[in-house]
């Protein structure tokens, strides 16, 4: 394979990201499934690189897994999105900053939408001034949270205080990107990198002093299809795109995988547990699960972060194998405990996946 | 002698051939090549579909033709300036020389598409994925077949309409002559590789000329070679070094994947730079396409809109060799018409 | 009782022969099917054994058939088979009246003259003398044509005879020694004797007059006899086999046993009486149309024989029965080559999905075909014709066809063939029709043959015949010449020869082909052939389109939808199917009656004024 | 092992390296004609069987190209052999040989 | 004739989803779905472009419409610029305004999503919400998340999370207000309609079926199209 031949698509595909003053949206399935991610990406925007991110009380879901699961319509998705944009003019900000995949791809396809039928914008506007009486002025600048990290991966390689590097034996971590759907396969130009190679977390984990690897399966939806996996009949599809995604990557002994999409890490996590329960397989090494981060949680990894403050302890397969590898202290009794240090009772384990 | 003095942009078929005949005519004749070699892409071609002839055959008929003729013939010729002046043209060269005319043909033929655009298809990404045209010169080297692996490759997938019919890299036409030359090509494989299995990714197989659709069945009867209906969509690298294709067998009408030792991307014909380069120069007009648009699509097709310029060859579209061949002539005889003022180049419909 | 050593070997031959003999026969005919067997013992105590007796004495020995497609074949059979036979019994006859014992080893009447030298001591001497030797002299022309034939067939007007096993060789050159070893050794005892017939007399005078005979007349005799044993040894093994085996053969036939389509010791019988003639070669149109060499009926009962059957012999013939209507023996090839393709049947089949309602019930059927509705002009004719004749009809495959079931059959998918046969004999019955007409030969082969239907089936030319003679339908004969094609399956399939030219002498001027009905050419296209590529198949239909347009007629009639559909493909004369034409010419013979109708009142008129 | 209530969905992609080709090798050994099909589909349109039931011919063909024959089996048993197709063909592909080569592949390597 | 597709080509996303499509099967080759379902995204675009009110009555009535995951990876790769994923979300949102979701065992499901997603964006303000998800209906969310359901408040606390607290946070209350603005919404943009149909059309098609249906999610319909798979959504004809 030649890399150089990515670099230059790469070249086609910069989109500039706004360098300060973001309006955060958060994302439902990451503030249900993985808060400590959501929590960490503020305390690195904040703490680590001094940036004012502004998160408004009143902002609400997107609806964006209602919309792509059809019971919430287009222009209901549109309205409730222009909200969001609404309350980001009254606050006096301009770049959008959402946490969620799906809400990047929905906004970003509501704004085409308006770009190409300017009535559609219009009749919008209408609609939101007669519900709420708001307004709004469309974001000047649109980016995923995993872009602005992205912006700012080498000022975080700088302060980093571990590398995706193997303490024992210097070699680069292996790893396995997954990016969110929405990411950019619907608006190439919208992506870091385009929608075939994107750069997005190839450039962190390469800054990082990760390996990335490519393998055949690598742009396969992890399953999620929303209405495939919110309705247990469905989840049979759900489970087999993940595993198949699993069984193209186990050749390549990947250490880790990390993803940009809320939802794709956590299927990615627990089908892993389901498969073993299921099939008795396993694909990591002997026994273990092949560990899968947010590209929050690796942040913060590298930045020497306590796991459990970043809440890799809500993760099922189990973290610690990276975290040796990767030289990062950790306090075992403090997994499952609580803020005050008490133990909560560890979870049952799973009969077959090793944790 | 006809003291008449004609620029024939190009040194590819249609350059030659209307240089030939207009020098036959007895006009004094310039040809001016950017190579240092005449023939254009035709040099980079061993055989030629459908009968097989080799392509330096061709070259050296073309070369006769030259031969029985007085053309002054300027090589690595690299124009930086051309215009019209009243009735008369001139030419301007990086070297400092300058030549003038009364007509210009040009014959700036065409690019092949640039693969990297397809990137789905990871050329110059995945080491296994190469172009048409790079086959070529490998049949043309008398090398072995071998691919980056350097194993004889077992499995061999053409992909049909790259950068042809194809928004999405911008070119919605037909560039006409992949889809035979894949069969060509596969049947030429076969015969280096008899146990090989080969592929055709296809969407429609455009055998419009005569001895086509007998190649085709050929292919099938003779080297069983497959055509899977369906236009690929992605490549991805395994493993062990070999592409793993996804495309969907629309007549069964199911998705596939399936594995191939070498895939050979059929590039499609584009507009040339020299093309788009000449026709700024001289103010003429290009087609949606970014080929030049002659006067008539039917009636007037190597007539330009510039009095005195006059078209030949593939930077008009693609073309098979017999096409260039005809229009190159035609060209020439209305180059003839418009200095001899017969003006039936003037037609309009 | 005289007796002398080299008896042995023929002694040995003879008795080795007729062991095997018995047991292979014995064999066959216990495992005949009982109601076979049944059929075997009730034929041999009725006038169907003399019958028998009379086929076995114009075919086994007179070889009727040869002589009427070859004389010269014919009288080489016959010298052998009637000559021989007749040495044997004049020999016997001959010994009985010269020794009065009431039992004679069955070498002594061969060896007779070896024996007995004192020549005129019993009555008739003489003309015994001249009856043997005449009939010995009968059969040595006969072995000297068969030497000809060998060396150069086309003396007896074949293309090709038949290419030998080593077995054969073997039998075969022992048979041509028999008889000029028997003349050498009989002239040999004649010539030291001075005795003998016209023949034997006078070339043992001749021999004796330059050979020591007393040295070498007992070597001849001894060489005649182990010829003879040669010979009786090989024979089983041989094609010689077959003539005993024709002779069991015609009585089963005539006690009315048949052949069936798959293979059975009746098949086997047929196998072994096939005397190898090669009639069948020059027969076959894939030899001569499309250079296959290897497949001709005798090369596929031979192979049989030697249990070598390749699946390509057994499934690229056409089953167009041009062999087995020559076959002298009457040999059933098409079902034979059947019965082995049933042999790579599969029955994997699942035909449920074919509805069992008829629309409605009517006296006739009208069942179009598979082919039929690949050539919808027929179609569109019968049915014009079928209304204009106010026939109440139901037209069972309307909305295309269940298939007859022969296609299946010529495939050798016998069982999966009875599942359509019962589908379709439902229909038929549920229709409650007399008569059922049917556009494809084919369909009417299989209807007739395998269906059991308790009504009358006809093919459209025999219908449409019938409809005329009812004056239920008019035609006119018209100035147009036409050919006529006879499909296999219709001709030698169905016997149907008559009807089709009786239709067509009604509305064109037929003229004749050179190869017509029994010797009527293959189409090329024949479902039998399933094995054939294109090439071959279209190098056939090449052939026959030659003979049918040598004499350029208007058009080429044909009663075969699968025949017209092939011969469209390239014939430049017009093809037509019978129905059409005669849909044709109704059409035509209306205008005059009409153009008489409007005449009339202007007539009347004329006289008005 | 546990129940979730679901399992993992059947693959239905053509997955051609590991699709067993050995009925298609029989086939194209016994009926190399079956080579020069082009999928036109004028098999299928003038079949006889297709008049009764969702019989695909060339569907069933191009599958069998792939090394799909999971439904050949039950499929090709709806076959008449009528030979309508043999006729109708374009290339001159003995399809009706092709049927029953496959059926004999069928038996051979017992599917 | 064509009636149907005029009321697709109302939905701005058919007119964006549909150029014309030259049956290459770009789209069903990269197809997640396609790979686990009977299901063709290029026979559906062509379908819908040939105008057949037949013909896409028989989609908006068939289970095919509903395989779809709008991962939308189809966009990126046509050839000629059709997103089939646009077009199958205009044919849902379609058969769902006709009512016609009922008549397959995969549309009924939207009932499912309706009462789970719908409800929980207008009671929480959330696409998602914790209480929602439980390991008894979400058994792969595995042992890692019971153990999370029994701790949630110390875990999220733990985390830094604003679980049900007033102003900024990870799952923090969303005004009431707020909720108020996000219901109207859903009253004039069509929202709440949407609700209603697929209410009305569920308790049909559960009175035609004759299974018990009530505004709970306990009922034996909710349960049946829930969890029912009639497993012939695959097949390798």
């Amino acid at each position: 394979m030649k890399t150089e031949g990515k670099h230059a698509i790469w070249k086609d595909y910069q989109k500039d990201i706004a360098d300060d003053r973001y309006f955060y949206v958060r994302s439902c399935v990451r503030q249900n499934f993985f808060p400590g991610a959501e929590q960490t990406f503020l305390r690195i925007m904040r703490d680590v690189l001094g940036k004012d991110v502004y998160e408004h009380p009143c902002h609400t879901t997107c609806t964006g897994i209602g919309y792509h699961s059809d019971v919430v319509p287009f222009d209901t998705a549109m309205t409730v999105v222009a909200r969001q944009f609404a309350l980001m003019t009254e606050s006096g900000y301009e770049n959008l900053v959402p946490s969620c995949i799906t809400s990047f791809g929905l906004y970003t396809e509501i704004l085409e939408t308006w770009h190409h039928f300017p009535e559609t914008e219009a009749k919008v506007r209408e609609y939101l001034k007669k519900a709420t009486g708001r307004e709004f002025k469309i974001p000047k600048n649109l980016a995923h949270a995993s872009d602005v990290i992205y912006k700012f991966r080498k000022e975080i390689a700088q302060k980093a205080k571990y590398k995706l590097i193997n303490k024992n034996t210097g070699e680069p971590l292996k790893v396995v990107e997954h990016i969110g759907c929405h990411y950019a396969k619907m608006f190439p130009h919208v992506g870091v990198g385009g929608a075939e190679y994107p750069y997005v977390l190839v450039g962190m984990v390469e800054d990082w002093g990760g390996e990335i690897v490519d393998y055949p399966e690598r742009r396969h939806c992890c399953g999620f299809g929303f209405r495939q996996y919110l309705v247990q009949a469905n989840r049979g599809y759900s489970v087999a795109c993940s595993h198949k995604k699993f069984e193209s990557m186990q050749p390549y002994k990947p250490d880790m995988i990390i993803t940009n999409c809320p939802g794709c890490p956590m299927f990615l996590d627990k089908w892993q547990y389901t498969i073993a329960e299921m099939e008795g397989k396993t694909y990591g090494k002997d026994g273990h699960g092949i560990p899968v981060f947010t590209f929050e949680e690796v942040a913060g990894m590298v930045l020497g972060y306590d796991p459990w403050d970043i809440g890799l302890q809500v993760h099922q397969v189990s973290c610690e194998p990276i975290l040796d590898k990767m030289g990062i202290p950790y306090d075992p009794t403090k997994k499952f405990a609580d803020k005050s240090g008490q133990f909560l009772g560890a979870p049952e384990k799973p009969s077959v996946l090793k944790i | 002698m006809n003291k008449k003095r004609i620029i024939v942009i190009g040194g590819g078929i249609a350059g030659m051939e209307a240089a030939t005949n207009l020098s036959a005519m007895g006009y004094q004749v310039t040809l001016l090549e950017k190579e240092n070699e005449l023939g254009g892409h035709l040099l980079g071609w061993e055989k030629l579909f459908p009968t097989m002839r080799l392509g330096k055959d061709v070259i050296e008929f073309l070369n006769k033709g030259i031969g029985l003729t007085h053309i002054q013939i300027i090589k690595n010729a690299d124009i930086i300036d051309a215009r019209k002046n009243d009735s008369i043209f001139s030419v301007k060269l990086s070297d400092g020389r300058s030549f003038e005319s009364d007509a210009i043909i040009v014959a700036t033929g065409y690019d092949l598409f640039d693969a990297r655009k397809k990137e789905e298809y990871g050329y110059g990404i995945y080491d296994n994925v190469i172009t048409s045209a790079e086959l070529e010169e490998l049949f043309l080297s008398g090398k072995p077949i071998v691919n980056a692996l350097g194993k004889t490759p077992k499995k061999i997938g053409f992909v049909h309409c790259v950068g042809s019919r194809d928004e999405k890299v911008g070119n919605v036409y037909c560039s006409k002559v992949c889809c035979v030359t894949a069969v060509k090509q596969s049947i030429e494989i076969k015969e280096k590789i008899p146990d090989a299995e080969v592929f055709c990714f296809y969407m429609d197989l455009r055998m419009f000329g005569m001895h086509f659709e007998t190649l085709y069945k050929q292919a099938q009867e003779k080297h069983a070679v497959n055509f899977i209906r369906g236009r690929l969509s992605e490549a991805c690298e395994n493993i062990d070094g070999s592409i793993l294709v996804k495309v969907e067998d629309t007549l069964a009408a199911r998705p596939l994947r399936m594995s191939v030792d070498l895939l050979v991307l059929m590039v499609g014909i584009t507009p040339s730079e020299g093309t788009k380069k000449i026709g700024a120069m001289l103010g003429l007009n290009f087609g949606p396409n970014g080929f030049y648009k002659c006067m008539d699509q039917h009636t007037m097709t190597t007539v330009s809109n510039v009095p005195g310029v006059f078209f030949a060859g593939c930077c008009m579209a693609p073309r098979t060799i017999n096409n260039v061949f005809a229009d190159s002539r035609s060209a020439a005889l209305m180059t003839a018409s418009y200095l001899e003022n017969y003006s039936i180049e003037k037609r309009t419909i | 009782m005289s007796y002398d050593p080299f008896v042995i070997p023929f002694s040995a031959g003879a008795i080795i022969l007729f062991i095997i003999l018995i047991y292979k026969y014995t064999y066959w005919i216990i495992t005949l099917s009982k109601a076979d067997t049944f059929k075997l013992l009730k034929g041999l105590f009725s006038i169907k054994f003399f019958k028998a007796i009379k086929e076995i004495v114009l075919e086994s020995l007179f070889h009727r058939r040869i002589f009427k497609i070859n004389p010269v074949l014919g009288y080489m059979h016959m010298s052998f088979a009637l000559g021989w036979l007749l040495l044997i019994l004049g020999g016997t006859l001959e010994n009985k009246i010269h020794s009065h014992k009431p039992f004679n080893a069955p070498y002594e009447p061969i060896f007779f003259k070896f024996f007995n030298h004192d020549i005129n001591a019993y009555p008739w001497a003489n003309e015994f003398k001249f009856v043997m030797d005449f009939l010995l002299l009968f059969v040595l022309s006969g072995v000297l044509l068969a030497f000809f034939k060998r060396i150069y067939s086309r003396l007896f007007g074949m293309k090709k005879t038949t290419r030998l096993k080593l077995g054969d060789w073997f039998a075969m050159m022992s048979l041509w020694f028999i008889f000029p070893l028997r003349f050498l050794a009989e002239s040999f005892t004649a010539g030291m004797y001075d005795n003998g017939g016209f023949l034997t007399g006078n070339a043992g005078r001749f021999f004796a007059s330059f050979i020591p005979l007393q040295d070498v007349s007992y070597i001849a005799w001894w060489a005649y006899s182990i010829a003879l044993g040669t010979f009786f040894v090989a024979l089983p093994f041989s094609r010689y086999m077959h003539i005993f085996t024709e002779v069991v053969l015609i009585f089963l036939r005539n006690f009315g046993i048949k052949n069936c389509k798959v293979y059975n010791s009746f098949s086997a019988i047929e196998v072994n009486a096939c005397s190898r003639c090669g009639i069948c070669i020059d027969k076959c149109q894939l030899l001569t149309s499309s250079r296959i060499t290897d497949t001709q009926g005798v090369y596929f009962l031979q192979s049989i024989r030697n249990n070598e059957i390749k699946e390509e012999k057994a499934f690229d013939c056409l089953l167009c029965g041009r062999c087995q209507e020559y076959c002298p023996v009457g040999i059933n090839l098409n079902n034979i080559r059947i019965s082995r393709r049933f042999e790579f049947a599969t029955g994997n089949q699942n035909y449920d999905y074919i509805s069992s309602q008829v629309e409605k019930t009517a006296p006739v059927i009208y069942f179009a075909g598979c082919m039929t509705h690949l050539t919808p002009s027929i179609k569109i004719a019968m049915e014009s014709i079928l209304k204009t004749a106010g026939i109440d009809y139901l037209f069972l495959d309307k909305n295309g066809s269940i298939c007859c079931g022969r296609p299946l059959v010529t495939a050798g998918e016998i069982l999966k063939a009875h599942k359509l046969i019962e589908k379709n004999t439902q229909l038929i019955k549920d229709s409650g029709a007399k008569t059922l007409v049917t556009s494809c030969p084919i369909c009417l082969k299989v209807f007739k043959e395998d269906y059991k239907l308790p009504i009358e089936v006809l093919h459209h030319s025999q219908y449409l015949l019938r409809l005329i003679n009812e004056g239920k339908i008019r035609v006119h004969h018209s100035k147009e010449s036409a050919v006529y094609h006879d499909p296999c399956e219709l001709g030698r399939g169905n016997k149907i020869y008559k009807e089709p030219r009786e239709l067509l002498n009604k509305v064109v001027n037929l003229q004749s082909v050179s190869q017509e009905a029994e010797l009527g050419l293959c189409c090329g296209n024949s479902l039998g052939g399933v094995q054939l590529n294109t090439v071959q198949r279209d190098l056939i239909r090449i052939d026959a389109l030659n003979v049918l347009q040598k004499n350029n007629p208007n058009y080429i009639a044909t009663a075969c939808p699968l025949c017209k559909k092939t011969f469209v493909k390239s014939a430049e004369t017009d093809v037509k199917d019978i129905a059409e034409i005669i849909w044709l010419s109704m059409q035509n013979s209306r205008k005059p009656k009409f153009v008489h109708e409007i005449k009339q009142p202007k007539e009347e008129a004329v006289i008005e004024l | 092992m546990k129940n979730f209530g679901y399992t993992l969905s059947e693959d239905r992609q053509i997955n051609y390296d590991k699709n067993d080709k050995k009925i298609l090798a029989y086939v194209k050994e016994h009926e190399p004609s079956f080579n020069i099909c082009i999928s036109c589909g004028t098999c299928t349109a003038t079949c006889s069987a297709a008049q009764f039931t969702n019989f695909n011919i060339r569907h069933l063909y191009t599958l069998l190209k792939r090394g799909e024959v999971t439904t050949l089996k039950k499929e090709i048993a709806k076959c008449m052999l009528c030979g309508k197709c043999l006729l109708a063909c374009p290339r001159g592909v003995n399809t009706r040989n092709v049927i029953i080569k496959i059926n004999q592949a069928i038996e051979k390597y017992s599917l | 004739m064509g009636k149907l597709f005029d009321k697709l080509a109302e939905d701005v996303r058919f007119r964006e989803g549909l150029k014309a499509c030259i049956n290459c099967g770009t789209c069903t080759a990269i197809c997640a779905a396609a790979e686990f379902y009977n299901y063709d995204p290029r026979s559906i675009t062509d379908t819908v472009q040939g105008k057949n009110d037949d013909e896409i009555l028989a989609l908006l009535k068939g289970e095919q419409i509903w395989y779809c995951g709008e991962c939308m990876s189809c966009k990126t790769r046509c050839p000629r610029g059709n997103t089939p994923g646009l077009i199958i979300c205009a044919l849902r949102s379609l058969s769902q305004e006709l009512g016609y979701f009922t008549e397959s065992e995969k549309g009924r499901q939207q009932l499912a999503l309706k009462r789970t997603v719908g409800q929980w964006i207008l009671d929480y303000g959330y696409c998602l919400y914790l209480e929602g998800v439980t390991t008894d209906i979400h058994p792969e969310q595995g042992p890692i998340w019971d153990w999370k359901q029994k701790n949630w408040r110390k875990v999220f606390d733990r985390l830094g999370a604003n679980y049900k607290g007033e102003g900024p946070g990870i799952l923090r209350k969303i005004p009431e207000e707020s909720l108020e603005e996000l219901r109207k919404i859903f009253e004039v943009t069509g929202g709440n309609e949407r609700f209603k149909k697929i209410e009305e059309f569920s308790a049909k098609k559960a009175k035609e079926m004759n299974i018990p249906f009530d505004q709970t999610n306990e009922n034996d319909y909710f349960k049946y199209i829930y969890s029912h798979n009639s497993n012939n959504h695959c097949n390798k004809e």
